[in-house]
């Protein structure tokens, strides 16, 4: 890859990602669609299920062969990654694309050298002999805080605790100096003090290399800080996007609203009330026809269970949504108010506490 | 440590957890430290939240107050009867009173029994009733935590998703009329949206038997919207105790100030309050540091701390922290006392 | 070296509960044991042989006699009509007929199942792994004396390929060796080709789908070093755990095979001594039995230590 | 090490993202949630929770065909179309055909004896002392595993030491040693000597079947539902009985089903070293069919050995899946030796 190309180093269109299973099949991921400009900080947020973590595999074409039907289009630098063959997709593992994954107690390996596990990819990728790989690894274990780290790259990973791991996984991807670094749920398994080391030090290494890099996590916290741009995903598809200060000061998914107000915040008095969202997420064998939100939404309408919303655009530029009855609006309120009346929505989700609360 | 003392108990509690301790044996003379010497206690009604980072021994701290495993020493009384002092047919008496609900709520119910077997068991166990009085007891209870008898009762867990073998669970630990129950991270493995669903059922069924809980997470906020009182916990050690309200507001402990500001806010206009975190890394628990434990990590820790264990002492109405320096309140009097404790190894 | 002592500590108890427990059984065995040895001896013979044997000692006696001496390398003797062998001397001749065995045995199911386990494990799913799971599912149910019986009827009997019974030296002449041991090496080999490989590639399969295997793809490595380097080592751990354990296994199937075949191994002197109700002998020849398959274990939980970092320290 | 493997994995459901989920996930289930009555549907989803591994399948019908017919044999010998144990056919020797003929479906033995006759009565011994043995060793073993995994400490110490004590002794020789001292001898009936072989074979299998029955309950027993039912107040026999064992049974079950296999094989070696089930022609067994008969394979005459041969290893093939299908419907994983 050169880096005379233009654009966005990652083009992602109508992304389908499905999986063959005995139940049927799975629509994992269905028709995303996103773009990311290098030095900038994509968060995808969504629940378990919902089809984040697909995508992100995805997208590095990462996914297991044999039941995996992928449709669309997902480009990087304009080069299409669904047409290299494996060997070139391996080229482009680690140089161009690099990944981290949510648990670093099993996502390093347990029999090997943490110096090896790091310098394995130098040496494959950049040709580096033995001794300059050391030092490289050096370098990047220094550069992600590891104390003692000399003595570390002897070391195997149960020796070091679990935030020491992440630290190593970061340096494991960072070895070849990649341009896209996708961050798949990276401090979920970790302590919370741990956790605002960690993101500090991936938000760190994001703007000092001028990475483009894609954080996925459960948590609007997490990402609330750290993005450029959020994603939100709900049952497969991305259901509101937007430049991260516009979609907390003005979101228009109801699903979106709900997730926020159904997290205790540390600011609120002891015994707020939550606002719970009943039900859970559909079936991503056989999903409503309608919006896929609609079966657990306050503001749906008959119109949401018939006919599924597409993303449209708000005035806000770079901000989608998918919602015939968008929080904010007038015809949002009006949907609101008239469940509110009727004390449930058409399929009966209960609004009372709304009420109450 | 984050320190002992017990300037924090109260006069009439429904439950009294004094020095306890719990020790793990880790091989030929070493053993693991997990909790050293707390002192804790709930007044009826009330929800004590115990919050702190993994390994810091909050679980284990809820087991041994129901005495599985036993501590090391210490006493656990409830209504001023020593469970500790208990053993066999006596113990297993005192069992309806207090139950506990766990973190997975898959592995904690038995994948081959039915879900109305799982909820009338207790009742079998303990003799209540005839057959047809569990069965609307079972009833009775399966719809308060919100899940449909008819359906659920010939149903295995397996057909259930989290959220609702959690609610199960909770139908459960219900079944006896316990007075306490402990909730050791019973949201952590819940998606958010369902998160909000089980925290809710808790305050309700709280509300509707009069029980007092003692919940148990590692997550701030969780434990601050459930909690009358929380305690934070620090390898082993209580650091400080208080309401929530005033404790979030201004944390005495520098800890419990370094776990505050650690905690990503969901607004991207907060000013992110960079108390230059904690560094370094959590002691062994096989061989924690003497004085205060938290001292290895402390910005403002001086050589008292390594020579001295803090007590526990109020800095504000109710609220009390373990610590020599605090970040409010002062400095701690000299107290000559307290033994220097200096770790064996 | 904690580990080593411990082992050794283990190693004395097990032996001294494994000989003592068969102590105690042959002293249960109704009639008299001078009486079964020598039946035609005179009653002057059977007499000296009491004394010997001790026979007229409690059971412990016995025992401890038989320890002391077993502890110095004393093995004891044979005792038949008018001649007494050496225990130490039959062990020289036929334990390397077992040992041999066993030794071929073993190396050929792991040579076999190895990369059998690798390719249907990286194959899962596909016709190649159907194929060898359902041929090595039908060798399970094999038997190792009905697959010795037909293999020696057909490549011996019928095709007349190698000899369908006897032994031939290593050093007297290697072809012939060979040609005398591989009909027993396959037959004790078959089944535990089948169970190896099950075993890897169960494990292997497993592995794979570990986090660790999808970061090691992730840094863009070729499949072939995530496989060998990365997969292999920890899913090796299972089949060695079952390697060690199944020496017992392979030490009842020799005793088949050798008699079968006609080997004279140490299987076949346990058996002669069992029948024979050479009390000292079975107890020296189960004893040294016992700290052979001790040994092999204490070998695999080195070799385990060596494969998997995590068990190395304390 | 391996052992404490977890049972299952549907734990890690929760914790895993989406990977666990379509790698392994629950059928979508029934929401029994109020005010959710539509939604995600009870209907239809449910259904489609039998995935194909855990039906019986073709080879499983056979299977269980095979092992019912080899029951017949053992109970009711006489319901088959076979010529008597003592009849001898003279025109086979005469002919020298030895092999399958008209009214001799599997050949005759080079003394002219019906090898089908032989097959069909051998059963009986086989099976007894089979089935018996592994019985005998599943209640022992089995009880012991029970003990030892749920209690843990010095218990377990104990237990699993004599366990360690009995495998380092060779399963055979051991066996060997048991049947020649208990069923040796010039006045021990038949009967005595079917109980010591028996008895021989339930006992070296004891360890086998105890470390597993441990194994599983170690895992199990950790798992918080036995906790929450200690917290109850459930006395100790209650909580082992109605939740552990429930658990663990499949997978002792499944290795039993190997084991009765084992054991039919066991029998064949005891007979091969002249200790199995005494043969005569009238109480055969198919281990001392193969052990009396093999020296005819050297003489050209294999219809003595093949017979009973076939029948071990097609009985040993459907003992195999039938514990397959009992582990992949129960989820016991293989993680156990």
């Amino acid at each position: 890859m050169d880096d005379a190309h233009e654009g966005p180093v990652l083009e992602v269109t109508d992304l389908e990602t499905n999986f063959k299973t005995p139940a049927g099949l799975v629509r994992a991921v269905d028709g995303v669609s996103l773009s990311l400009e290098r030095g900038k900080t994509i968060g995808i947020v969504g629940e378990s299920g919902s089809g984040k973590s697909v995508l992100s595999r995805s997208i590095m074409g990462l996914l297991p062969s044999g039941n995996v039907v992928r449709k669309g289009s997902v480009r990087y630098q304009g080069q299409e990654i669904g047409e290299l063959t494996p060997n070139q997709l391996r080229d482009f593992w680690g140089p161009e694309m690099a990944m981290i994954f949510q648990d670093p107690m099993t996502s390093l390996n347990p029999v090997m050298k943490i110096g090896n596990q790091i310098t394995e990819s130098i040496r494959y990728h950049l040709d580096q002999s033995k001794s300059e790989s050391r030092e490289t690894a050096l370098a990047l274990l220094q550069s992600v805080r590891i104390p003692e780290p000399t003595k570390r790259l002897n070391e195997y990973p149960h020796q070091l605790s679990g935030g020491m791991r992440q630290r190593v996984c970061i340096a494991v991807a960072l070895a070849c100096g990649p341009r896209l670094l996708i961050a798949d749920e990276p401090t979920t398994a970790l302590d919370v003090t741990v956790q605002s080391q960690i993101l500090d030090l991936l938000q760190g290494q994001q703007e000092a290399r001028f990475m483009a890099m894609i954080l996925v996590t459960h948590d609007l916290g997490v990402v609330a800080g750290r993005t450029d741009e959020i994603a939100v995903m709900y049952a497969g598809q991305i259901v509101e996007r937007a430049p991260t200060k516009v979609l907390f000061s003005k979101m228009k998914m109801p699903y979106t609203e709900a997730l926020l107000k159904s997290i205790p915040k540390i600011e609120n008095p002891s015994h707020t009330r939550l606002l719970a969202i009943s039900g859970r997420p559909p079936s991503l064998v056989s999903p409503p026809s309608g919006c896929r939100f609609e079966p657990r939404c306050l503001y749906a309408q008959d119109r949401c269970r018939e006919e599924m919303p597409p993303l449209m655009l708000a005035e806000t530029p770079g901000h989608e949504y998918r919602c015939w009855f968008p929080v904010g609006t007038p015809e949002g309120k009006a949907a609101l108010e008239k469940n509110l009346r009727e004390k449930e929505t058409p399929v009966g989700v209960d609004t009372s506490a709304l009420v109450n609360g | 440590m984050a320190g002992s003392g017990k300037a924090h108990l109260r006069d009439g509690s429904l439950l009294r957890v004094e020095d306890l301790v719990v020790e793990f044996p880790a091989g030929p003379g070493r053993k693991v430290h997990a909790v050293s010497g707390i002192s804790l206690d709930v007044v009826e009604g009330e929800t004590l939240g115990l919050v702190g980072e993994s390994g810091c021994g909050k679980s284990t701290t809820g087991k041994a107050i129901m005495q599985m495993p036993r501590p090391t020493s210490g006493t656990v009384a409830f209504e001023g009867e020593a469970l500790t002092s208990l053993k066999g047919e006596a113990l297993r008496q005192t069992r309806p009173t207090m139950q506990m609900i766990f973190q997975d709520p898959i592995s904690s119910l038995n994948p081959r029994r039915k879900v109305g077997d799982i909820i009338g068991e207790p009742l079998r166990v303990w003799g209540r009733g005839d057959a047809d009085e569990r069965e609307k007891k079972v009833r009775e209870v399966l719809e308060a935590v919100g899940i449909d008898p008819d359906a659920a009762m010939p149903r295995r867990p397996h057909q259930f998703s989290g959220g609702q073998c959690q609610r199960i669970s909770i139908a459960r630990a219900l079944m006896l009329d316990p007075r306490v129950i402990i909730c050791d991270e019973p949201v952590s493995a819940l998606d958010v949206s369902v998160q909000a669903q089980i925290l809710n059922l808790l305050e309700d069924m709280k509300a509707r038997y009069g029980l007092t809980l003692i919940f148990i997470a590692h997550d701030l906020a969780v434990v601050k919207n459930v909690s009358d009182r929380v305690a934070v916990m620090y390898l082993g050690k209580v650091c400080e105790v208080g309401p929530p309200d005033t404790l979030y507001e201004e944390p005495a402990h520098h800890y419990t100030a370094a776990l505050l500001s650690a905690i990503p806010v969901p607004d991207p206009e907060a000013e992110r309050l960079d108390a230059g975190g904690i560094g370094g890394e959590l002691p062994s628990p096989l061989d924690p540091p003497s004085g205060c434990r938290f001292r290895t990590r402390c910005p403002e820790a001086q050589e008292r701390c390594a020579a001295e264990e803090p007590l526990m002492r109020e800095v504000g109405v109710n609220h009390f922290v373990a610590c020599h320096f605090p970040r409010i309140g002062g400095t701690a009097p000299p107290d000559a006392s307290v033994p220097v404790t200096v770790s064996q190894h | 070296m904690k580990m080593v002592l411990k082992r050794v500590g283990q190693l004395v108890v097990v032996l001294f509960l494994v000989t003592a427990l068969t102590a105690l059984l042959f002293s249960l065995l109704p009639g008299d044991l001078a009486e079964v040895s020598i039946p035609f001896g005179s009653d002057e013979q059977r007499e000296a042989l009491r004394e010997d044997l001790g026979l007229k000692e409690p059971v412990f006696v016995q025992y401890g006699r038989w320890m002391g001496n077993f502890v110095q390398g004393d093995f004891g003797s044979f005792y038949r009509q008018g001649n007494v062998t050496s225990v130490v001397d039959r062990v020289k001749s036929t334990a390397p007929v077992s040992l041999q065995l066993m030794l071929y045995a073993q190396v050929l199911a792991l040579a076999l199942a190895i990369p059998l386990g690798i390719l249907t494990a990286r194959r899962a799913g596909s016709a190649v792994d159907k194929g060898t799971n359902t041929t090595a599912y039908a060798l399970l149910a094999l038997p190792n004396f009905v697959l010795a019986l037909v293999l020696a009827y057909i490549v011996g009997v019928e095709l007349e390929w190698v000899p369908p019974q006897g032994y031939v030296r290593l050093t007297q002449n290697v072809g012939d060796h060979l040609k005398t041991m591989v009909l027993p090496t396959v037959s004790l080999a078959v089944g535990q080709v089948a169970i190896y490989m099950r075993l890897l590639r169960t494990d292997l399969v497993a592995t794979l789908q570990q986090d660790f295997i999808l970061m090691a793809k992730s840094k863009g490595i070729t499949e072939r070093r995530v496989l060998w380097r990365h997969a292999l080592r920890p899913s090796s751990l299972t089949l060695l755990t079952a390697a060690g354990l199944n020496v017992g296994t392979l030490i009842g199937g020799a005793l088949i095979l050798e008699i079968i075949f006609n080997l004279d191994g140490m299987g076949r002197l346990i058996f002669e001594s069992i029948s024979e109700r050479q009390v000292v002998a079975i107890q020296s020849l189960v004893a040294i039995v016992a700290i052979a398959y001790v040994l092999v274990n204490f070998l695999v939980d080195l070799l385990y230590a060596v494969l998997d970092p995590r068990i190395r320290r304390g | 090490m391996a052992e404490q493997t977890h049972p299952t994995s549907t734990a890690s459901l929760q914790t895993r993202e989406d990977g666990g989920l379509l790698a392994d996930a629950p059928p979508e289930v029934l929401d029994i949630q109020p005010g959710l009555a539509d939604g995600t549907g009870p209907t239809g989803s449910v259904k489609v929770e039998k995935s194909k591994g855990k039906r019986l399948g073709v080879m499983g019908w056979l299977a269980l065909g095979w092992m019912v017919l080899v029951l017949l044999m053992a109970v009711v010998p006489t319901l088959f179309p076979i010529p008597a144990l003592e009849e001898r056919s003279r025109d086979a020797i005469v002919s020298g055909n030895f092999g399958p003929q008209s009214g001799h479906w599997l050949g005759v033995d080079g003394s002219g004896y019906d090898m089908a006759s032989k097959v069909v009565h051998g059963a009986r011994a086989s099976m007894t002392v089979a089935v018996g043995g592994i019985t005998f060793a599943l209640l022992i073993g089995g009880f012991l595993g029970l003990i030892s995994g749920y209690f843990r400490g010095k218990v377990d110490t104990v237990i699993v030491g004599a366990f360690n004590v009995m495998l380092a002794m060779p399963a055979l020789i051991l066996a060997l040693t048991l049947a020649t001292v208990f069923a040796t001898g010039d006045n021990v009936s038949y009967a005595r000597r079917v109980f010591i072989v028996m008895l021989a074979i339930g006992i070296v299998s004891i360890p086998i079947i105890g470390r597993i029955a441990r194994a599983n309950t170690l895992a199990w027993a950790e798992r918080e539902f036995v906790l929450a039912s200690r917290l109850l107040g459930t006395k100790t026999p209650r909580i082992i009985w109605r939740e552990v064992l429930p658990n663990v049974a499949p997978a002792m079950f499944s290795i039993a089903l190997l084991g009765v296999g084992v054991a039919i094989v066991a029998e064949g070696g005891l007979a091969l070293l002249g200790v199995g089930v005494p043969a005569s022609i009238t109480s055969p067994s198919w281990g001392n069919l193969i052990a009396t008969l093999r020296s005819q394979l050297f003489l050209g005459r294999p219809w003595g050995v093949f017979a009973p041969s076939v029948a071990i290893f097609l009985t040993i093939l459907s003992l195999n899946y039938l514990g397959d299908v009992v582990r992949a419907r129960f989820d016991v994983r293989e993680s156990v030796l």
